[in-house]
């Protein structure tokens, strides 16, 4: 069936509270409401009040109470707003979930579920791209699914994974995306990027909205005979080394696509493990598209100015395979 | 940029009411705010976001325009505000025109961020208006520290920090109280209680009955007042600024409200008992202010009404004007980060 | 790992104690975890680290021994603690040996935490300790979302949360206490009001008189008691884990007190006036309980004096094993990032 | 006059209190205790109660009341007891002093001080390098100094500078490192590196404390005949491309060498802008030298394996200089 990448996010969370007694979901307006963006509508009326909390206005109380609960052996879910509002919760995520198991052996299993990412005008504060303020800290993983079936399959394993992980649901992808998915069980890897599309010229390595981007740049270069390889992360923290540098190997040439800013981005660390780990197989500059170090605009030709898109790939791409 | 309208500078206002009982001219001030306010965002919420002229979300104070009103009043023009995102009024106290929040919510260059932000994210220090951030309760800290400022420069100001039931549960409104009040510096904080934050009703965001029962905990005082009744919003922050003014330190005022619209413009607000709207919709505070103006005969249905007239004329010219006003060019993208643009970044 | 010593589970003991006034065993017991705090500690601090043989820093609880023994022998093994740093006789109740605390504080892999963390940021899931982390009421939330889990699993437990008064200004204990307060969930909050966070004093740190007076706030109740008289707070902590049981939400204890040393063992304390020292050294709970067995001849100063030896040598004994426990192996640096090592990382 | 890391940070701090009266102090223990390091002692007493506040235990307040008064025209400087604890004043940082000039064009001219790094068995949560959490924010600038001149003339160029700067203090210089410096009064530009030795064969790019490892380095793989090249960054955000980008096309050859652990750590954003912009004129991979992804741990044996040290550097260096 086909179904929206919300729609699929959705299934997983259901899917996984149906198995799983010790999976309960917290978080602002989640339940009598379904959420903000709706993924969780109609599970309180399904999985009741004990399994779908409607908390206070509190993300490091959402956070914090997340992990004391996954410390008794509970599997929560905790649903950020929007993603932008993760950072009220940063000591919590990094400080105390990162470290326990490091420190006296304690697993806190505890998902954390962020829509993020620009594209519908949000402005400053509903459109950010956090993910980079995670992918640096020991012990947590950092998941960016880009398509239906990868937002169920990863969601579901999130909830599965024994450590904690951050989510990040692309908002503009929500209603976007359609895909036909299997239905029932199944899940994604973490972990483990994807070969979204084998080429020989040039690799592309992206993640979560920019996928898109990638492949309407693929396809737009592809016309002029530039065969265009695309890896869709999926995970960006830890990240999947070898996938990377398995495409570097093959084809010489990357370029690193992410929404995010570039200045400390998830390209950065993508940049120095191919200079590092593949140098010898580079033929051109390691080239990055991101976007500009700044706030997220609100008005839409700023924002639109901001986002990188699938031109500002094809140039950059066209020179890079001339190289 | 041009004021809404010539008026009085607020401390004149305010001195002649300090010497009076309510009286026929402060009760017009306050009649013009609110209509104001809610011509303007009416004119947002129910015509423009409709017709898709408007960017991004859209956050309205139907039925709360007593507070800001009653509460900004109060203030001298170098008291510096922070506006929750309920208080478009705050904005017109401190003569920003109506064509700026338009252009605001549009996203053009005539907004007061030039379309870097959007809605009620603005702000004008030269106005002593404080921006808001997105997240609830950031700017209690902030006013704590804004009011620290005005102690630390010698002044007689204070800050005026706004925020909802919900905002209440935040760890920074917690911090922010408490250095405040530990600091005795001059603030006054003012919580609309409008009973729902988004969805979630006061019993999931607390389990005290009033706001104004945290007071203690941080040795501030506090008031409950009826935040529909902008005669009695008014006294009470004529008390608070009295307070603060006077080196008492933070005074908390809780305005017990509804708010009588969706969380945002998308919200249909389902989760809100019918019940609930009816009651309130009968103490909407401008019918209610209407109401006391026509009986104590400060003033007359036609001269309200010509009133309103003004105020659409004023709103239809100030949409007019921004949706002349362009939107920002690209090249706009990178400026103001830094002071200084890095070396390093490329135009 | 081995008990401390063979006492009996301390369920079995609130039993009897439910049934009958404070007791002599019971007295005992306190007497008996309390000076092995004291014990421990003085070793720790006043040889251990003066001999440069303690890795990092030291934070004691010295004259603050009631508050963990008191409020610690209300708990049946499955409800939960979450210490503060100043509790260290909860590891002890939880019958976790001397050694391990002597090696923990020694960085040894006979530590709780292996090496990996040092001095109390140690905990035993096995034993339903939970670890702090530095961030001063970080764990209030967390102890929140565990006393959720107790109550969603359907058991009868609840949640201990120990914290100073210091951290009762941080976000974190407002929006965990709030969180626990609206759902109802079986948590007791024990505040050591020891009267400075480091050098900050009271007044410095909050504006109101009593950690106790922020309850009402929060919808919950709260009592404030000697934080030197083991008994009241055990009484104190009866009602207060009766309460959560029940199943009517959270209850905080607020025990007043004092740090009979710096903030840390590199801390001289200067800022600490002269007078406070005398009049709280006469305060000192172990002298104030054994004053009681004497007086109620509970015991006799014989006994007292064999238990302290006991004690004496116990710890001689764990500070030898700690000594022998190795350091742990720098190939154990990179374990336990993960459950299972990213396919990346190198070893 | 020779001084201490530490006491070039103090007279700094006290020659910008002595010059302009909008200059002040809030934090936790910084006045009648005069720091948990000492950095403000002395300061309560010449400047008083007004000018150096002792806070609640509240660091989202501390900043969020930097903020304010920033606003208000003032110069506030905040302390941070650890650096670790930055992380409870994450939301104020990156979402309201970092976006205020973008959005409507506010300054925010705030200086949190942060004692960061590791070498004193703090386990944790008392020695992390938590530069990375910020080095990616636009409208921060993010300073780590490695020297005592930098040290001074970098808080004084934070305290004047109109944009909100987080002050990286490493904890391990500060009684450690001892050095002349000018008396009175001088700045060091922010967002400019400092070519610390120059050399032919490779360069060593880094800041803060790992500067001293990698003169050690450099010390030893000259008496080898190998001649390196010490770019101290002094700055990490934003980034003084120019300078590293110099050495590099110089040396043809580059180690990243930082304290803070690897994985999105500063060398990733280093490694991309000279795999980028430098690309022709590498000879070599590009080489990062961190801590690995873990929490730093506490007991020496461990810590000494986390911390990068000389020895790390001098082999990689010797096959690096070799390739
Ligand atoms: C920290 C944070 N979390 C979540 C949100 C999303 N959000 C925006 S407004 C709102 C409700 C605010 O309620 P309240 O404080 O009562 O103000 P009201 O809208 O009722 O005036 C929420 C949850 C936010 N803005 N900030
Ligand atoms: C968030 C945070 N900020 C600063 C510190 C540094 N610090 C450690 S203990 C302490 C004082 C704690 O005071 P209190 O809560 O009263 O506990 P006490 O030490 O008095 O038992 C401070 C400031 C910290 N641990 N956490
Ligand atoms: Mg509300
Ligand atoms: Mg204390």
């Amino acid at each position: 069936m086909e179904v929206t990448y919300l729609e699929a996010i959705r299934r997983g969370i259901w899917e996984e509270m149906e198995r799983d007694p010790n999976v309960f979901l917290l978080g602002e307006d989640i339940g009598v409401y379904g959420g903000a963006f709706k993924i969780t509508a109609g599970m309180l009326e399904h999985f009741g009040e004990r399994r779908v909390i409607d908390t206070p206005l509190s993300e490091s109380a959402i956070v914090g109470a997340a992990i004391g609960a996954s410390l008794m052996g509970l599997r929560p879910i905790a649903e950020m707003q929007f993603a932008d509002f993760i950072s009220c919760a940063y000591d919590q995520i990094v400080n105390f979930a990162a470290k326990c198991r490091y420190r006296w052996g304690a697993a806190v299993p505890i998902v954390i579920r962020a829509p993020s990412g620009g594209g519908i005008h949000g402005g400053p504060f509903h459109s950010q791209n956090p993910e980079a303020w995670f992918a640096h800290v020991p012990g947590l993983k950092v998941v960016c699914p880009a398509t239906a079936y990868d937002a169920k399959g990863l969601i579901k394993a999130a909830i599965r994974d024994n450590d904690p992980v951050i989510f990040f649901e692309h908002k503009a992808l929500y209603r976007r995306i359609k895909e036909v998915i299997p239905d029932g069980d199944y899940t994604v890897p973490i972990g483990k990027a994807r070969l979204d599309r084998q080429g020989t010229d040039l690799s592309i390595i992206t993640y979560g909205a920019m996928l898109y981007v990638a492949r309407d740049a693929a396809d737009q270069l592809a016309e002029e005979g530039i065969s265009v390889e695309i890896v869709d992360l999926r995970t960006v923290f830890p990240l999947d080394e070898e996938t990377v540098l398995a495409s570097v190997r093959k084809t010489s040439k990357a370029i690193l696509l992410h929404e995010d800013t570039l200045s400390g981005g998830i390209g950065g660390e993508i940049a120095a493990r191919i200079a590092e780990k593949a140098f010898e197989y580079l033929d051109g500059p390691i080239v990055r598209i991101a976007a500009p170090d700044t706030p997220i605009p609100f008005s839409p030709p700023l924002e639109e100015a901001f986002l990188p898109n699938a031109a500002k790939v094809v140039e950059k791409a066209r020179w890079l395979a001339r190289y | 940029m041009a004021a809404a309208r010539p008026v009085e500078l607020p401390s004149a206002v305010l001195e002649r009411a300090e010497r009076s009982e309510p009286n026929a001219e402060l009760a017009l001030r306050f009649f013009y705010y609110m209509s104001l306010m809610r011509e303007v965002e009416e004119r947002i919420e129910r015509k423009l976001y409709r017709q898709g002229k408007i960017v991004g979300g859209v956050y309205v104070g139907r039925g709360q325009e007593a507070i800001p009103v009653g509460v900004g009043l109060t203030a001298e023009p170098e008291d510096v505000f922070f506006p929750s995102h309920r208080d478009l009024a705050l904005f017109f106290i401190r003569g920003i025109h109506p064509r700026h929040i338009f252009a605001q919510y549009m996203g053009r260059v005539g907004g007061l961020t030039r379309g870097k932000d959007g809605n009620m994210h603005m702000g004008d220090l030269s106005r002593n208006i404080v921006a808001i951030i997105s997240a609830m309760a950031a700017s209690v800290p902030v006013a704590a520290g804004a009011a620290l400022a005005l102690k630390y420069k010698g002044t007689r100001n204070v800050a005026y920090v706004f925020f909802g039931d919900g905002a209440t549960s935040r760890g920074d409104w917690h911090e922010g109280i408490n250095l405040a009040a530990v600091q005795k510096v001059p603030l006054v904080l003012v919580c609309n209680n409008n009973q729902y934050a988004y969805s979630t009703p006061l019993e999931k965001q607390m389990a005290c009955a009033h706001v104004a029962d945290r007071a203690p905990g941080y040795g501030i005082p506090a008031e409950i007042v009826d935040g529909n009744d902008v005669f009695a919003i008014y006294e009470a922050a004529r008390r608070a600024v009295a307070h603060a003014r006077a080196g008492l330190g933070p005074y908390m005022i809780e305005c017990k409200t509804f708010r009588m619209t969706g969380h945002s413009a998308h919200d249909a607000a389902d989760y809100v008992p019918k019940h609930l709207w009816e009651e309130w919709a009968k103490k909407d505070p401008i019918l209610r202010l209407e109401r006391t103006l026509l009986e104590r005969q400060w003033a007359d249905s036609k001269t309200l009404e010509e009133l309103r007239a003004n105020i659409r004329a004023e709103v239809d010219e100030a949409v007019e004007w921004a949706e002349r006003s362009p939107f920002p060019d690209p090249s706009e993208l990178l400026d103001n980060v830094y002071e200084t643009p890095p070396a390093s970044s490329e135009k």
